[in-house]
């Protein structure tokens, strides 16, 4: 027992003074084989549990947070992060619900073209990513969300993000011919409009 | 029309789809059960009122409003028989509500994510981690073949040895032309060139010089008509082989 | 008591996301002045004492850190590959065949004068030891290559080492470019001229 406790002791130490989230991996390098270390992170996050710092596992591994209910009094003189326009939130919520999704998708989707800024945005903010090319004509670049996304918004996995279960189960993450389909007008331009991309078409033109 | 609560300033929306939504949640209905019809009649209202305020109306809003007028004519009127592959108006009405839906899914999910406690806004790592040390243990690097070359570069610079340069050998294109002229009849069929060199010299260093010389022979003999040479691709083997009726001039 | 424990909460979380320690009147500054700040502290650093992390009171303020005991295990090597220099190589090369030696010896035998690092990086590689001293004037210290430099290189004895005939057969005395000579490895680098070593002199002093 008081050998464990001396486990418990480094992990805490070392989670404490990692400039980075520790994977269990990690963990079991530093440890040794012998020790139980998902056993020894639940123990460990049960003891912070209650506490005004948290124990919590991430996609990149595990780490201290602070209690997220005490937002509100640590913020208080630290400065407010700009805000994301509608424009940037909702494409966001597309490429992270959607992903691997191209710029006619999100278009598509949203009803409008991108305007330059709003994917700048997301790529400064480090939470989007190009990733790998679509395979059918034009090429286009795929969107995805980055690690750094998940750990910004404190979430393990994908799987994590609000609401995906339902969203799936009620088919609202297929897109399908109702978003493809030549069926329903083109999306219209955003406020700034983009110089037309040429491997990044819109969907076709309606035939009506 | 309750479109009076609505901005009267399409500066607000995201787009003609984004307009539809909202005015789709003046309806207060589940989306699912949505009146496309309605909906199109309260998208034209509203884009009627813009007109008669003579606000200035950006193309995609009219073009939606187009494509609506034509939407609820053809939900007005049976659909044309003699056409299976268009879609069905119910259809027209149905993409359209998934496209609400989808876009409403989208808003909703993007405020869920807002709302999430985001890392340096309402939840934050430690300030000040004191990182984890890594000493570098340094592994160093040497084979004994460099040990071995170190000693005796340093061998060589102490006790200096005598440079002797051995006479180089190697053919000449006269000689090599020499020799093929010999052969230059018995060769009927396609042969390496590789063939035609002289025995000693066809490995090590003189190979080269050989094979450069016996190539440049078999040029100039190519050139007066006696060989014919052949190479299949770029540094592919040389065939060479007799001319065995001579040319008529 | 449930206040108290929030106030708890609060500074943990202030103290734990703080970049630098806090005194106790910044943390008066956002507790409010009811709080009873100096028995918040004791009680905190209470709870943490026989934890892998320590509240702390540094002259600035008060802060957390991961227990003292904790920290060689907090350290982890890491080995990183490095190359000797030239001279380095080439000193080893000259102990090797001319053990025991001296440094003066060293030094006549390759004609330049050793710079200081290059005997220190031999010994940093624990490929060579310092064993005994010449029974000469000034007494000193003979060098000789280690058992480390043996398994290093997979000899059985420093008896395996080829001789400077053997040497002169294959080739490695042999002045001059090597154009015919296919059966010998590329050299190692050629890129580098001797030259390249500043710290390196010409022979101050000619004796042996």
């Amino acid at each position: 027992m008081s050998e464990r406790n001396e486990q418990l002791r480094l992990i805490e130490a070392l989670l404490f003074a990692a400039p980075a989230p520790l994977t269990e991996d990690e963990l079991a390098l530093r440890l040794g084989e012998e020790a139980d270390i998902a056993s020894l992170l639940r123990e460990l996050a049960g003891h912070y549990a209650e506490r005004g710092v948290n124990l919590v596992a991430l996609s990149g591994g595990w780490t201290f947070r602070t209690a997220a209910d005490l937002a509100a009094a640590l913020r208080s003189e630290r400065t407010v992060p700009r805000r994301l326009s509608r424009a940037a939130v909702e494409t966001l919520a597309v490429i992270a619900y959607h992903q691997p999704v191209t710029r006619a998708e999100i278009e598509a989707i949203r009803g409008v073209t991108l305007a330059r800024g709003t994917l700048d945005r997301l790529l400064e903010a480090g939470w989007v990513q190009p990733k790998g090319r679509r395979e059918v004509p034009g090429r286009p670049l795929n969107w995805t969300t980055t690690p750094h996304f998940l750990a910004h918004f404190g979430l393990a996995s994908l799987k994590e993000l609000p609401g995906i279960e339902e969203l799936k189960a009620t088919g609202l993450l297929d897109l399908g011919p109702a978003v493809f389909g030549d069926n329903l007008p083109p999306p219209a331009d955003e406020a700034e409009p983009d110089e037309a991309e040429p491997d990044e078409t819109a969907p076709d033109a309606a035939d009506d | 029309m309750s479109d009076a609560a609505l901005v009267l300033d399409l500066d607000g929306y995201e787009g003609p789809i984004d307009l539809l939504l909202a005015l789709a949640r003046e309806q207060k209905v589940d989306l699912a059960r949505i009146s496309i019809l309605a909906l199109a009649d309260q998208y034209l209202a509203f884009i009627a009122e813009q007109r008669r305020l003579h606000l200035e109306i950006a193309a995609d809003y009219l073009v939606m409003a187009a494509w609506l007028a034509y939407l609820k004519s053809r939900l007005l009127l049976p659909d044309p028989p003699e056409d299976d592959t268009a879609p069905s108006a119910a259809e027209l009405a149905e993409a359209l509500a998934h496209r609400l839906r989808l876009l409403e899914a989208m808003q909703r999910a993007g405020a869920s994510l807002m709302a999430l406690p985001q890392l340096g806004r309402d939840v934050f790592a430690r300030g000040a981690p004191e990182g984890l040390a890594m000493i570098d243990r340094p592994v160093f690097e040497l084979s004994l073949y460099e040990l071995l070359k170190a000693y005796g570069d340093s061998h060589r610079r102490q006790h200096g040895q005598t440079l002797t340069i051995p006479p180089s050998t190697y053919q000449a294109m006269s000689d090599a032309l020499e020799r093929l002229m010999q052969i230059v009849g018995q060769v009927p069929e396609w042969r390496e060139l590789i063939a035609f060199l002289p025995e000693e010299m066809r490995g090590g260093a003189m190979r080269r010089s050989a094979l450069a010389a016996t190539f440049a022979a078999t040029l100039e003999l190519a050139k007066s008509g006696q060989l014919e040479l052949r190479q299949d691709r770029v540094f592919g083997p040389i065939y060479l082989r007799s001319v065995t009726r001579p040319e008529a001039e």
